[in-house]
């Protein structure tokens, strides 16, 4: 599970792929809020939301990482904020479990990081992000998905599309 | 013409020039047919791999094709090939038998499955004789010889030191022409294999008839766990699913082993399940084994190779039932 | 008289007197030293029943099969003892449905090698804790290899070789699902690798979608498991899949207090489903 | 006895397990969960001649395919009646007139048509069971000289689930010799006709057997096919005059990936039509 | 396959200046199941709301994806909308393309991308969601209020003047909070007494409002319009029916106790009212120093009781009640300063008194009857030093926030002082002087003119030295030491929550902030709303405030009750978690996790195979249910699944960022 067997050799202009679980009460709110105050930060993250952190089912993460994505970020309430009371606590539980075994397994510690992060938290939220993402930048694609055959594979020659940039017109 | 077990390793080195040439070894602790090449070590002494060499004509995960769309919207379908010659050295008698099967399966009954049909092309088979059997060993009593696979393309019957060397096809004749600079023009004895599991199937399919509504399946089936252990290690069972990947628009369908033995098999849309117990799977799963097959296709689909007796993880043991079945009287 | 002899006598009677249904034990197998799980409904069966260091199965699953037939007797050491009350604890049984005849359980050999299986060896608890009746003596604590310790030797590992070394796991998982099937923690009616709506995992086999299969698998089973080995033990192609539950185990164990699932019926702690206001943080 | 004969492991074909890709040109809601779709090719041609009784894989690339029973067909389509059950169903009741799906077929053996001739038919369905059993009744309307009397005992549990409303109750019923029975299980305010479980409504209608002269064909799900061939066998039908389609679940279609298997024989290759006579020597968990 | 259409937003240049939206649009018209995409200027106004409807109809969309600002932002109005259009108002997906995308990244080739990736996610997940339909609540028409000071009195009496049945929980033994303590109120130096306590008998005598004083709540549960709420009647040994409150038990009781309501200054007897005009305006026996009850000796109010009021037998009553709806009006204590300030003496010096001290000293009705005594020995100090912030603005030793009052009632103090003490001094330190409020910097600046004396720094010890208290500190206007010697301190101490209020916003699921005040559902837009619907604030349970403030606010949280209760029923949210009964096993993992105690394991009929079959599986509640999907996860069949965020959806969200 980490970039070995790439043999540390990065496709060109490669951006690193992460997706973010943000819970819609707290950090979907700061998130938003990053925004209001016209924050900056790095485009590479996108945002899936979730109504509360105790919603994040591990099984996302490894969907995640299994297909393409090459860090995860689990961001939801301070402990003790959870708009519904526990849905926090219950996470903090799952997503330290997990993460100890996605690293046990040998994924890199930064490729799967879980914040709290609450709704005036924008400037933790940009920070995040970018800490983020320049952490798994610096190590490189994940690249899980080698295994997943790639689309692009073997196909008949390809008699239709080929010719679809040159216009008959304009040939003619 | 014989082969001393001395050369095989050249005229392995020899095959796997132009093609792939799988030989039984143990990879990573797993006993297979693997890629003939660095880090295999190929391993004639031992009797059976765990995992069959079905998966060189089936493999346990095959792309049939992809399909996109074009400029217009329309969906395209690409088929795959993905076949290439390959030699499988070194494979059983039992496992040459379930070759038999499996070309029934796929290549009669109205419809030629292309995708089996292209590997079976492109497959040398060189089949090495047994001269000793494991303790889970009983394919003589399936009807295989253990030192004679009819169906091979190359016979290497099994004489101590050497091999004795038997084109069998126009295939294997061409090939055994090739390898003259490691085999000798002599003659050689083969050995006998002495299997001591023995089963009596004398009456079985005929018997299993009246059986179907048995009790020795409630009693049988109610230690299995379900699992699919005795379908993926068995050299015939062919079972398949097929389903889909999906990116965006694009994706490729493609089949994969599927087991009798997992209740979704035959979970139909709507909840209703032909085979709701364990009890209709096992019934079923051996029916076909020791009797729907040979109906169907005149042969026992059970060959021997006791691989499912071994790695049951409850012991249920075909060859028991078989001796159950002998002995059943209504 | 044996423990054998008491648990065929006994089977008898509560067969003959219609106390228990059906009866859970083991009988021979076809080969030398080898045992089968046996299930009887007529006591004249019970000779059938045998008790050695050989019986490798253990036997709390089948419980739930045959439940439908009325109440089940069954013998159960350490694991499958642990195995019902896991059962119980997931209300997949009610423990008035079991009559457990309990066994000390001598630890389990290989029935080829003669050595004691990796499963028993590791065992911390041989002698059943919930049971009815008892056949025979307690047996004498074994002395378990140090619970984590194959979990430290992967932990020792660098992380390259740690994730190479879990992919060669993963490529060789064959899913054929006997590690679930054999499970006393997994008893859903629908297990998620079949849910093809939600379409958890993808139907090919290749490292990405065994890897979906196995880590999710720890992740349900993890906080209920009974650390009986039999995944394990049933592996066809014998992965190592102690080391995940373990790693768990540990994990829940160090984190949250000590850990050791389903040694009584009253306690049943499921570390995932609970909390604690001052549980580590390691997320701000 | 007369009996009939039906072929078996009759289809043929190429690379079985590669689709076309079709396009939907007509759909027709039968009920709130039951459409029919009738396909063509991209370029506008029926994709593929086929038997009255066959089946198609129709599906869709992205979702999977299901096994279904042509249910009509003309020179230029053939149409399917689809229930909305499960995953892929659920996708197939969300197209729309233009949109592409995948179709391979035909598979399986189809009624016997021939046999059947100067036969009376009495055609038995319960709910989604008419669409398989349609595709015969619509061959004998269309051959009408070659047939005798032709019943339809058809049942469903509410109105809103009878498929095919406008032919039961405007067209069929005026063709000559074509007599119509529909039943409901249960009381509905849309429905003031019979109310009675299909067996004991067929033996209300008194049709016997004739003699062998009259061919009984069921479809149904488990309970309908198990009254009403007790309720004909009571009448005395010959087993061999009673003919079924089955159903199981299937994917390749071809007799080859093993799970529509009844004994030796396979649903999909040498079904899905047999009579009741050659399904009791089967071993059959269906 | 379903039919989606995508509409998406420039927002003006908002969206459109940082990302391309035709670009965007040119790639949606290329997704699975995507049959309509539209671009807007402004998707958000009427014409572009139009034309969303006009879309629908004309190209037969039956899901929507909006692609535009936060659905924080607009979800409600694109749900609003589709209510009327044959889609479902929950078939719809909000891509955040702006407080997200557009405004958080510069580059407008990546932010592009970024927005094609966000309306992929949107149309994937939309793709596979159901239609959900609201279900009915009904509104039990009655409120309750916790808490009977200003905030509370005033939104019982504007909830009760509306028509609707009212019921105040107050945990003392009378209304009136901490404003009846009070002397006189800034800036109209109004008797405080004078103006609350005609509240307090309006509330009491009102007949749609019932006072339970003494009380707490025990127990809650239920939801939005149905709250069923337990409260706990503590003993009073008094019945109340029989008591006329005549005060005979009071002047004949022998135990002396430390009078609390004056601020621990003087003493009142075992059986007491709070205050002379207590309401109700009777009696309650503290059993805690009770002769009677403690040693089963005395006995003599029950003697001397004229009507045989007194029940040593009483026992806590706990009533059971539904209410549509719920106000905190919990309002606040002063912080304990003593062990965060031992500069201070720590409490040692008599005559370091608190703001509400110095309240009740220099109140008519109060233990030196209005005159400004010092505790220590009664003699009239000469020169005061008032010190602010004590507590407040002070992250090292107190809380970090403004406890907002200080300023004006400091200021009270000092101008209260100098009326009194013509010939005193009076000296304020100060951090700032903060006087927004109508009336209020007059006020200050008049206090100045009085004599009192500003000086800008906090004070850094307080030490005694020949009777009279040190207080040195630093003037940082002139960067000098400062020292004064006092004869008496005033700390205007912080203000706090009341006592056990995380137990209490705990039990209605109400958010709390770090320092445990109550937490409003939006700071600016939703001040007197909590997160959980149907609960609602009142003054300074939600933070800091004076009295116009709090009875302001009380005002607003009683429109809010009255809004709701005028309604008789409600639309539930239908995004709640959903149990699939086939796949359910009924191990019961999610009833224990559930914070709203929604979900309950039942005993249930299936047909299986032809079998009939009764076992367990787990049951959700609507009206209880939150829509959090805790539950979801401990569901390892899956069974659980959270309407609206299904595994499904999810999964598909997932997998369509992972192909960017």
């Amino acid at each position: 599970m980490s970039v070995v067997e790439n043999n540390g050799a990065v496709p060109e202009n490669w951006e690193p792929k992460i997706i973010a679980f943000c819970c819609h009460w707290c950090t979907y709110t700061g998130a938003d809020l990053a925004g209001l105050n016209r924050m900056n930060y790095p485009a590479n993250v996108r945002v899936l939301r979730i109504p509360c952190s105790g919603r994040m089912n591990p099984q996302y993460v490894i969907e995640a990482l299994n297909k393409g994505c090459d860090g995860v970020l689990v961001c939801g309430c301070h402990p003790g904020d959870c708009h519904y009371v526990t849905g926090n606590y219950y996470a903090r539980r799952r997503m330290l479990i997990f993460k100890r075994l996605l690293e046990y397994e040998g994924l890199e510690p930064d490729r799967f990081q879980v914040r709290w992060i609450s709704g005036a938290e924008a400037g933790k939220f940009r920070d995040t992000v970018m800490s983020v993402v320049e952490q798994v930048r610096a190590l490189g694609p994940l690249n899980l998905t080698r295994e997943i055959p790639q689309f692009e594979l073997p196909r008949v020659p390809d008699d239709e599309g080929a010719f679809d940039a040159v216009p008959e017109e304009v040939t003619a | 013409m014989i082969l001393n077990k001395q050369k095989v390793a050249a005229l392995l080195d020899h095959l796997s020039g132009a093609r792939d040439v799988f030989v039984p070894a143990t990879v990573d602790g797993v006993a297979k047919f693997a890629r003939y090449g660095e880090g295999v070590q190929p391993d004639f002494g031992m009797v059976n791999t765990t995992m069959p060499p079905k998966d060189l004509l089936f493999p346990q995960t095959q792309k049939m094709y992809h399909f996109d769309v074009d400029a217009n919207g329309s969906y395209r379908i690409h088929e795959y090939d993905e076949s290439r010659e390959q030699v499988v050295f070194g494979i059983r008698p039992c496992d040459m038998r379930s070759i038999v099967c499996m070309d029934e399966v796929f290549l009669t009954k109205g419809f030629v499955d292309e995708f089996y049909a292209n590997a079976r092309d492109k497959l040398l088979t060189v089949c090495v004789g047994c001269a000793q059997a494991a303790e889970t060993c009983f394919c003589d009593s399936m009807g295989v010889d253990p030192q004679m696979a009819p169906n091979a393309d190359v016979m290497l019957q099994d004489c101590g030191d050497a091999y004795l060397v038997l084109a069998q096809t126009e295939k294997g004749e061409a090939e055994v022409a090739e390898w003259s600079a490691f085999t000798e023009e002599a003659d050689a004895q083969p050995v006998t294999c002495d299997l001591t599991l023995k089963v009596d199937m004398e009456g079985v399919v005929d018997k299993l008839e009246g059986m179907y509504d048995a009790p020795i399946w409630d009693n049988l089936s109610i230690k299995c766990l379900n699992c699919g252990t005795c379908t993926y290690v068995c050299p015939t069972c062919h079972c398949f699913d097929i389903s889909q990947d999906m990116r965006r628009k694009d994706g490729i369908r493609f089949r994969c082993w599927d087991s009798c033995m997992f209740s979704e098999y035959t979970m139909m849309a709507g909840g209703h399940n032909p085979r709701p117990e364990k009890l209709e799977r096992v019934r079923n799963r051996f029916m076909h084994k020791l009797n729907f097959f040979e109906r169907r296709y005149g042969m026992s689909l059970c060959v021997g190779c006791g691989r499912c007796v071994e790695k049951c993880p409850v012991a249920l043991d075909i060859t028991r039932l078989i001796d159950e079945i002998g002995a059943y009287d209504a | 008289m044996t423990a054998q002899d008491i648990i065929r006598t006994r089977a008898k009677e509560l067969l003959e007197s219609g106390e228990v249904a059906t009866f859970i034990g083991w009988e021979a197998g076809r080969f030398e030293n080898q045992t089968t799980p046996l299930v009887i409904t007529d006591a004249a069966d019970a000779d059938k029943l045998v008790f050695n260091e050989y019986c490798v199965n253990t036997l709390a699953k089948y419980v739930r099969d045959v439940i439908p037939r009325g109440k089940v007797g069954l013998v159960v050491r350490g694991c499958d003892s642990r195995g019902i009350i896991r059962l119980v604890a997931d209300k997949v049984i009610k423990r008035e449905d079991v009559y457990l005849i309990g066994v000390g359980c001598p630890g389990i050999k290989d029935r080829k090698t003669g050595e004691m299986l990796k499963k028993c060896a590791e065992c911390r608890h041989n002698n059943p804790p919930e049971f009815d009746e008892m056949a025979g003596e307690v047996a004498e604590k074994p002395v378990a290899v140090e619970r984590f310790a194959e979990v430290a030797e992967v932990e020792a590992m660098a992380q390259p070789d740690r994730s190479r070394y879990f992919e060669s796991v993963y490529a060789k998982c064959i899913r054929c699902y006997a590690c679930r099937d054999v499970c006393p923690c997994c008893t859903c009616r629908e297990c998620f690798v079949d849910q093809r709506r939600e379409n958890w995992v993808g139907k090919q086999n290749n490292v990405a979608e065994n890897r979906f299969y196995g880590l999710t698998r720890v992740m349900h089973i993890g906080d209920r498991c009974i650390e009986c080995g039999e995944c394990e033990r049933v592996c066809p192609m014998d992965l190592p899949l102690m080391k995940l539950n373990r790693k768990v185990i540990q994990d829940m164990n160090d984190l949250f207090g000590e850990f050791e699932s389903s040694l009584s019926l009253e306690d049943t702690t499921e570390p995932l489903i609970e909390y604690r206001l001052d549980d580590v943080e390691e997320f701000m | 006895m007369p009996s009939i004969e039906i072929s078996h492991g009759c289809a043929k074909g190429e690379r079985p397990l590669v689709p076309q890709v079709c396009r939907v040109v007509e759909i027709t809601e039968e009920t709130p969960d039951v459409k029919s779709f009738r396909l063509q090719t991209l370029d506008g041609k029926k994709p593929f001649d086929c038997e009255p009784g066959q089946l198609g894989m129709f599906g869709l690339l992205q979702y999977g395919e299901c096994m279904f029973v042509v249910s009509a067909q003309s020179d230029e389509w053939v149409q399917f009646t689809v229930k909305k059950v499960g995953l892929v169903t659920e996708h197939l009741h969300d197209l729309a007139v233009g949109d592409e799906v995948s179709l391979r077929g035909p598979y399986g053996n189809w009624w016997p048509t021939e046999g059947c001739k100067g036969k009376d038919m009495l055609f038995i369905a319960g709910g989604i069971g008419l669409p398989p059993v349609r595709s015969f009744l619509l061959y004998c309307l269309e051959h009408r000289e070659d047939y005798g009397r032709i019943d339809l005992v058809y049942s469903a549990s509410k109105y809103d689930d009878l498929v095919f409303k406008e032919q039961l109750f405007d067209v069929w019923p005026n063709d000559p010799d074509m007599h119509v029975h529909v039943s409901l299980y249960h009381e509905d305010p849309q429905w003031d006709g019979e109310v009675a479980y299909t067996a004991p409504f067929l033996d209300s209608l008194e049709l016997g057997p004739e003699d062998g002269n009259r061919v009984a064909v069921i479809c149904g799900g488990p309970s309908l096919s198990r009254t009403c061939r007790e309720s004909l066998l009571n009448a005395g039908y010959s087993e061999e005059l009673i003919l079924t389609t089955l159903e199981m679940r299937m994917k390749c279609g071809v007799g080859k990936c093993g799970r529509c298997n009844m004994g030796g024989h396979f649903i999909c290759l040498d079904g899905p039509i047999f009579s009741l006579a050659e399904i009791a020597t089967m071993h059959s968990d269906v | 396959m379903s039919r989606i259409g995508v509409f998406l937003c420039y927002c003006g240049s908002n969206i459109a200046g940082t990302v391309d939206v035709e670009a965007v649009a040119e790639m949606a018209r290329t997704l699975p199941d995507v049959v309509y995409v539209e671009t807007n200027k402004y998707t958000c106004s009427d014409p572009g709301q139009e034309g969303v409807k006009n879309a629908i109809i004309e190209k037969g969309i039956d899901r929507v994806v909006v692609g535009a600002c936060s659905p924080r932002m607009h979800e409600p109005t694109w749900r609003k909308l589709l209510a009327d259009t044959p889609v479902n108002p929950y078939m719809l997906e909000v891509a955040n393309l702006r407080e997200q995308c557009s405004w958080v990244h510069k580059d407008k080739e990546i932010a592009t991308e970024k927005a094609k990736d966000l309306v992929k996610m949107a149309v994937a997940k939309v793709a596979r969601l159901q239609p959900l339909h609201s279900i009915e609540i009904p509104v039990h028409k009655k409120a309750l209020v916790i808490g009977g000071g200003i905030a509370g009195m005033q939104t019982a009496l504007d909830i009760a003047d509306a028509g609707f049945q009212v019921t105040i929980v107050e945990r003392e033994t009378s209304l009136g909070g901490k404003m009846v303590m009070l002397d006189k109120t800034f800036p109209t130096m109004d008797c405080s007494a004078c103006i609350c306590t005609p509240k307090m008998s309006e509330v009491g005598n009102h007949p749609n409002i019932t006072v339970k004083s003494y009380s707490e709540v025990e127990n809650v549960s239920g939801y939005i319009g149905n709250f069923e709420v337990t409260i706990r009647e503590k003993a009073k040994y008094i019945d109340y029916n029989l008591c006329t409150g005549c005060g005979a038990c009071e002047t004949k009781c022998p135990q002396k106790v430390t009078n609390d309501f004056e601020q621990g200054m003087a003493q009142r007897t075992a059986i007491y009212k709070m205050f002379p005009q207590a309401v109700p305006s009777k009696p309650v026996i503290d059993a805690a120093h009770c002769r009677k009850l403690q040693e089963g000796k005395c006995g003599v109010c029950a003697k001397v009781c004229p009507t045989g009021a007194i029940n040593y037998e009483d026992e806590d009553k706990l009533t059971t009640e539904t209410y549509g709806a719920v106000v905190f009006a919990t309002g606040y204590k002063l912080i304990d300063w003593k062990p965060l300030y031992p500069e201070y003496g720590g409490g040692k010096y008599e005559d370091v008194i608190t703001g509400l001290q110095f309240e009740r000293l220099v109140n008519a009705s109060g233990p030196t009857e209005g005159h400004i005594l010092r505790p220590s020995d009664g003699t009239e100090p000469k020169s005061v030093v008032i010190i602010k912030c004590v507590g407040s603005r002070d992250p090292n030793k107190g809380k970090a926030y403004c406890s907002r009052a200080c300023c004006m009632y400091s200021a009270k103090h000092a101008h209260q002082y100098l009326d009194k003490v013509p010939d005193g001094r009076c000296y304020v330190f100060y951090m700032d002087v903060r006087t927004p409020g109508k009336g209020y910097d007059e006020f200050y600046m008049n206090t100045l003119q009085d004599g009192a004396q500003y000086l800008r720094g906090r004070v850094s010890k307080i030490y005694r030295e020949n009777g009279k208290l040190i207080c040195k500190g630093e003037d940082t206007l002139t960067s000098q030491q400062v020292t004064v010697a006092a004869d008496m301190v005033v700390l205007e101490t912080a203000m706090v929550p009341a006592d056990g209020i995380d137990e209490l916003a705990a039990k209605f699921t109400v958010g709390r902030d770090a320092d445990s005040w109550l937490v409003e559902a939006h700071a600016k837009l939703r001040p007197v709303e909590t997160n959980t619907a149907g609960i609602f604030l009142a003054g300074t349970a939600q933070g800091p405030k004076d009295i116009p403030d709090s009875v302001c606010q009380a005002g607003a949280a009683a429109s809010k009750v009255i809004g709701l209760l005028n309604k008789d029923k409600l639309m539930s949210n239908p995004q709640i978690s959903h149990v699939n009964e086939t796949l359910c096993q009924g191990d019961g993992a999610c009833v224990g996790i559930c914070p709203y105690g929604a979900i309950s394991i039942v005993e249930k009929q299936f047909r299986e195979n032809s079998r009939k079959v009764v076992r367990p599986v787990a049951e959700v509640n609507p009206g209880l249910c939150q829509g959090c999907g805790a539950c979801t996860v401990t569901c390892r069949a899956g069974a659980m699944d959270l309407l609206g965020y299904t595994n499904e959806s999810i999964m598909r969200e997932v997998d369509a960022l992972c192909q960017w």
